[in-house]
């Protein structure tokens, strides 16, 4: 098989990190080619620098055996390069179409042909099966299917070489199958596919080789189907690894059903958002909810942290009837609720790590009673430390972290405030392997310590591992319950779909 | 619920404006036949309108982007003192017209530089020609208010065509060119997308640097253009004084307009229907008799009544209330 | 008989001088019965032209403007013409191909102010001395032939000379602050200040005195305007003299309105009888000084 | 590589400046006892320079909160004006300083309200203020320039105190006071984070609109203050004249001193050294006898350099110059 792309020596520092060091890359045409490592192993920095995001420091670059250089994004598309970044990155007030077509809209002599705009764009999102209107505004569709869209830009072109950086990050099963069926197709036409993610699961269901980076560099180049998972695992950590370590942990155990809820609500709901529904939270559990893209759940979670009003029924904390009406008030009653969108509704891009991670608890003080220079340095030394959050130093911008490092930051931040209740929603996404499994024994840890944690993933799996209950949400609607024993993966999934008579 | 037009306001505005006047003087809308063309206070609306809509053009493609030109006030003293000094120098009518807009193209390719290339943030980059730009005018004209004798040129202004005024005319063809070759073509998506987010446009393959620093030079060129219709339109180059403030107008035009200054979509009808609710208020202003200490208030009321409405916080807390109320 | 209406097309208010202006129009037009239709411009041509359209629609006796350029009213004067309202221009003229359009003209000469500033100062210091000027707004009307004026004047006499120039902006504040550079600038040199208006020349006066200096006897101050509180600075000896540049045309441009209506001829171009204060004259006139 | 102190630029900038007046005039950096005080170019920089500073210290709280404040213009000529009338009806100096100040804080409440609260993009809210609020303070004097005949008034802009002057001395106190409050408290903080990212903010249990709110109602305080000083240095209230231009020298010194219009971080003595680079360059012109029409043009010039210096995109490319000469 020829070599589609080669890296050779690539280099990149930015100020106080050495994100690539010495890197060689190389991906075949008609193969799919893992990327891996953990957070802050400069996998997305990579591409970047190969596509023209940022300039190299050093290294070669060759594409189809000619030497190449993109000095933009442009530039990399028009070599054949395709590439779907980490974050999204799309225009929200432009509709789905605009924004797959954005750049190469068809039409004759430079006039717009508006019905091949929607056609193409129909096309595009048809192959991913998406079933989606076309002249949506884009900034109103949930992350998933902001992904999914630009995951369909991303094949509307013909390239040589298809880059997609953790894109099923966000996405729910269904989607990744489809995903994976297109990959296997466009590697059969000759494609090269470079693959970014942290599921071990979709390494092996679909690459075929596998780079793995730690620090900056490169650990080395495998065939997937040849390193077993625990290998791999421990290359990309640079540490043996145990079967026990990574083995499913139990559910876990029953909460007590005669302790007081921490927060209950009967009846809340809101018209056009979801239906009214009766929730509580013992403290010492963790209360999963189940759905597919778009049931409702991150709905149902700003429902309770008072980001949106709701028009009927009433909520309690600690038995005591309260109105929550602003996040504010929220958190002042001890929720606390790490969003799904880190990059608009999380990260304060601007503002260093440590000032993200104290955000909330001072908010929580209030302005007046700040904390003192040694409390801040001393917290984020805690947290930096428990969560292994990767910065050169705490007053690095947060924007400068990996993305993996972003979420750690901001689970960080929820956990300085010691709520009461905290709603995650989608906490693991873009989180490696070795961090998971970290963010997984603080959860248990948290429930030990007798917080209520409602928690939503769209990764089956981790629901069933996580929690003691889960409530299924469909069409916005809460729809049942399944606890202890009933708790199985293919339950749930036959729940949420709506399929388990 | 259906998605309101955004043009929804304005022209409520408008009417709202027109009606008022027609009550309160009937002589408001009527028009009469004078010398062979139209004459009254519309057509007067539409000939003194026709110059901050012309700027107004431009401007809501640089907001479009995310950016804003205060300068555009000093570049038509800039366009209007070329065309004195070429006029008074003997120059052809042709010659001089290319040379006012050129002197606008150049300048918005300054302020392009400055912002799109070397990330100099749109009010501070275009400050400085705000500033420094008067001081040019009056270089060019040496300080004094230079007089045109020239008919044709005074006629670009002030004629009629078919009894029709020309000016609006010019400043309408403006309006559908600009409409067409933004709309039919991708350039106005272009713009929308790298005024909403930069960045990704980047990653789309947008050359967003050279977008940007067109709107500034379509900007700057729309400028020129109404510089040379506040010449023609006063037949003299007031290089101290015109332009004054024509930044302020063309802003709340575009704002009016339904145009959002955080860049994004942008609505060049709407702009259109802005600047005309600006220029039918200060003739109201004038017509009621509001005495002059007070007269900003009633604009600056308009102004904000509009940004209100068309505040999504505003419609959001309007509608709470009409639910409230449903429900009781 | 009938009311004697008027339409009176003022530029705006933009400053104190523009509001005794106005009111000495308004409040004359009162005292003498007539009934006056004031429309203020705002700083903008097309209003005032819109203003004098309503005028000719109310079949108005007599029009005034105070244009604020001085382009661009040949067809909106030919349509007063044709409705056969004559037109008083007040305080600034106009650029016509056409004289007949206007009846007659009444304005203050900002060149003759100037020269009267100048003539009174080469008397005063025998042809002597070094001056700072305080201009007023680069590019405007008066700092333009305030300037003028006072150059041509003193060019006869070789022993005045201007030593610095910078814009005060005709504000007390700029006129202050350009003032502390210059004494820095040139220390006890200065002899004397020419200041395009009176409050730059009190702004000035000020400086001075914080400078440890005294206005009016270690330096002199010249300046334009007459405003009552310059005129009584003059009285103080503060100030060494102020040229009126007379806001209250009210009875001027009234007296005239009588002969016009009339139709008998007037004078095309009078000025406003601006006087000049020093302190021989100041202290008699303090109390009559209306602004 | 370390990050340098964005400081840095405004600081050269200053120094640069002085050294430039020191070569051409010796005399310039001569200060001298007069009277037992103080007396010198850098001394007249200090006092003259001080208001816009205090207008740029609230200015700085409002950019950082990602907004602008035009009014403070406006709301200086109505402060000077409600002292000149208080003052003049017999009201003790008290009173009237907390009045004064009162009105700056009405003001700037009704911009915290339209922006923080109603939604109103924070250009067009506060441009209502500025053009209504010159009419609101010329009706407060009646439309006349009312001097101030109060000794004690006029000491706080033209006094000394031990020998140094009252007004600088009663800025620096200010810019403490704000410094304090703003970064021993977690003020500052809260400031940053909703200028930085103002749905996450609100996430994170902020009060997003009381902060900003908070943010014009200290630039309006501010901007009274100055009023006060204005009208005190010159003793009377010119509502016409008073304040004008100055929302755009605050401005400058906010962007100059290293805080971005984009919002988020801001350098309080960033905006202090840019103002007071802003006023040594206005000095500058005076002492080197640049003509007034060309004296915008240095001051676009340097403001633009610093802009430029500061803007990350030169400084890549400015990197990129020295990497390749390094290479060669
Ligand atoms: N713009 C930047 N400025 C400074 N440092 C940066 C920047 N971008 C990335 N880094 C640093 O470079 C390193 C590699 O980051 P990168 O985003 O490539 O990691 P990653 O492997 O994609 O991680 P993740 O799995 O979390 O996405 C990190 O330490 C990060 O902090
Ligand atoms: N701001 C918004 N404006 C309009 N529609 C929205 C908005 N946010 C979400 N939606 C829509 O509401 C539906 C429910 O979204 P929600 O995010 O609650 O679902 P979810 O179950 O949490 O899915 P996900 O897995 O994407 O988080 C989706 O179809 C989404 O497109
Ligand atoms: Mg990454
Ligand atoms: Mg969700």
């Amino acid at each position: 098989m020829s070599e589609l792309l080669e890296l050779r020596g690539v280099g990149k520092r930015f100020p106080g990190v050495v994100a690539l060091d010495d890197v060689d890359f190389t991906v075949r045409a008609g193969e799919i080619h893992a990327l891996l490592g953990e957070n802050g192993a400069g996998k997305s920095t990579l591409i970047k620098v190969l596509t023209g995001v940022y300039p190299a420091d050093e290294g070669e670059f060759r594409l189809g055996g000619a030497s190449i250089r993109p000095g933009s994004p442009r530039a990399a598309e028009e070599l054949g390069i395709s590439t779907v970044y980490q974050e999204v990155n799309l225009v929200p007030s432009l509709s789905v179409a605009e924004n797959i077509t954005l750049g190469r809209q068809p039409g004759r002599a430079g006039l717009l042909n508006w019905r091949a705009i929607r056609r193409r764009a129909r096309a595009a999102l048809a192959r991913l099966e998406l079933d989606c209107d076309v002249d949506a505004e884009l900034g109103a569709l949930s992350v998933a299917h902001q992904q999914m869209v630009a995951i369909a830009r991303a094949l509307d072109t013909r390239a040589r070489l298809l880059i997609l950086d953790e894109p099923t990050a966000s996405l729910d099963e269904h989607e990744v199958a489809e995903l994976f069926k297109i990959m296997r197709q466009l590697r059969a036409d000759g494609l090269g596919i470079v693959f970014v993610t942290h599921f071990l699961d979709q390494v092996y269901a679909v690459t075929d080789r596998l780079t793995v980076l730690r620090n900056g560099a490169r650990v080395g180049e495998f065939a997937t189907a040849g390193l077993p998972r625990l290998e791999l695992v421990g290359r990309m950590l640079g540490r043996e690894v145990s079967a026990a370590e990574f083995a499913a942990q139990g559910a876990a155990s029953p909460a007590d059903h005669a302790a007081p809820p921490v927060l209950a609500t009967h009846g809340l709901g809101r018209r056009g958002a979801v239906a009214p529904f009766d929730l509580s939270l013992r403290g010492g559990e963790v209360v999963g909810l189940g759905g597919l893209l778009g049931s409702g759940r991150t709905e149902t979670a700003r429902l309770l942290f008072g980001l949106d009003r709701a028009d009927s029924g009433t909520i309690s904390v600690h038995g005591a009837p309260c109105r929550i009406d602003s996040p504010r008030e929220a958190v002042r009653l001890g929720l606390a609720f790490c969003s799904e969108d880190r990059k608009a509704e999380g990260l304060l891009p601007n503002l260093s790590v440590r000032e993200n991670l104290l955000i909330a608890q001072q908010g929580r003080r209030g302005a007046l009673r700040a904390l003192t220079r040694a409390e801040q340095e001393q917290l984020c030394a805690h947290y930096i430390a428990a969560l292994q959050i990767k910065t050169p130093d705490p007053e690095t911008p947060v924007k400068n972290l990996s993305g993996g490092n972003q979420q750690k930051v901001l689970l960080a931040r929820w956990l300085a405030t010691q709520p009461a209740v905290i709603i995650l929603d989608e906490p693991t996404r873009g989180i490696d392997v070795g961090a998971k499994q970290e963010i997984e024994q603080l959860i248990a840890g948290l429930r030990a310590d007798g917080l209520a944690v409602l928690f939503i993933s769209s990764e089956i799996d981790e629901v069933v591992r996580n929690c003691s209950r889960v409530l299924v949400l469909r069409e916005r609607r809460l729809t049942g319950e399944i606890a202890d024993g009933d708790l199985t993966a293919d339950h749930l999934m036959h729940l949420m779909a709506g399929t388990h008579e | 619920m259906k998605v309101r037009s955004p043009l929804l306001w304005p022209l409520a505005g408008f009417v709202a404006l027109l009606l008022l006047n027609a009550v309160f003087n009937p002589a408001f809308l009527k028009i009469t036949l004078l010398d062979g063309h139209l004459y009254g206070v519309p057509v007067d609306i539409l000939v003194q309108g026709s110059r901050t809509m012309l700027v107004a053009l431009g401007m809501t493609l640089v907001i479009a982007t995310g950016g804003i030109d205060l300068s555009v006030g000093s570049v038509v003293a800039i366009a209007g003192a070329v065309c004195a000094v070429l006029l008074q120098d003997g120059h052809g009518l042709a010659l001089t017209l290319v040379a006012a807009v050129g002197a606008g193209v150049l300048a918005g390719s300054a302020n392009g530089l400055l912002v799109a290339r070397l990330g100099v943030q749109p009010i501070v980059a275009t400050l400085i020609l705000m500033v420094a730009g008067r001081g040019v005018a009056q270089l060019l004209v040496d300080g004094q208010v230079i007089i045109i004798a020239s008919a044709p040129f005074e006629f670009l202004a002030n004629g009629f065509v078919l009894g029709l005024p020309l000016a609006p005319l010019l400043v309408a063809a403006a309006y559908v060119s600009a409409h067409l070759l933004l709309r039919r073509t991708a350039l106005g998506l272009f713009v929308e997308a790298v005024g909403d987010n930069e960045q990704a446009s980047r990653f789309a393959g947008l050359a967003a640097a050279r977008i940007k620093t067109l709107a500034y030079v379509f900007c700057g060129a729309c400028a020129g253009g109404a510089g040379i219709l506040t010449a023609a339109n006063i037949r003299a180059a007031d290089a101290y004084r015109a332009g004054e403030n024509m930044e302020l107008d063309a802003i709340f035009a575009v704002v009016v307009g339904g145009t959002a200054l955080t860049g994004g979509r942008f609505l060049i009808l709407g702009t259109a229907i802005g600047a005309l609710l600006i220029q039918t208020l200060t003739t109201t202003m004038y017509n009621l008799g509001v005495p002059p200490a007070v007269a900003p208030v009633p604009k600056a009321l308009l102004i904000i009544g509009v940004a209100l409405l068309q505040s999504e916080r505003t419609t959001r807390w309007l509608r709470g209330l009409a639910g409230r109320k449903e429900a009781a | 008989d009938r009311q004697v209406k008027i339409g009176f097309a003022q530029t705006g208010a933009e400053s104190a001088w523009r509001t005794a202006n106005t009111n000495s129009m308004k409040g004359e037009a009162a005292k003498r019965g007539f009934d006056l239709k004031f429309a203020d411009g705002q700083g903008k041509q097309e209003n005032q032209i819109r203003a004098i359209r309503s005028f000719v629609a109310q079949r108005v006796d007599v029009i005034v403007l105070a244009p604020i350029v001085e382009t661009g009213w040949d067809p909106v004067l030919r349509e007063a013409r044709r409705a056969g309202i004559p037109v008083i221009l007040t305080d600034r003229t106009i650029q016509t191909a056409d004289e007949s359009l206007y009846a007659c003209f009444i304005g203050s000469d900002f060149y003759e102010e100037g020269r009267m500033a100048a003539d009174w100062l080469a008397r005063k210091v025998n042809g002597q001395g070094a001056i700072v000027e305080l201009q007023g707004t680069p590019g405007s009307a008066p700092a333009n032939e305030r300037r003028r004026a006072f150059a041509d004047a003193i060019a006869k006499h070789p022993g005045l000379k201007i030593i610095d120039s910078q814009s005060g902006d005709f504000r007390r504040a700029g006129g202050k602050e350009v003032m502390e550079a210059f004494l820095k600038k040139h220390g006890r040199a200065i002899r004397i200040v020419y200041a395009h208006n009176d409050d730059m020349a009190l702004g000035a006066a000020q400086a001075i005195e914080e400078a440890g200096l005294k206005p009016g006897t270690d330096i002199i101050l010249v300046s334009i305007d007459a405003i009552r509180e310059a005129v009584q600075a003059v009285v103080d000896g503060r100030l060494n003299c102020t040229v009126e540049c007379n806001p209250l045309f009210g009875p001027k441009v009234y007296d005239i309105i009588g002969p016009l209506i009339r139709k008998e001829p007037v004078p095309k171009k009078s000025y406003n009888k601006d006087e000049l204060f020093d302190a021989t004259n100041a202290a008699a006139v303090i109390a009559q000084r209306e602004y």
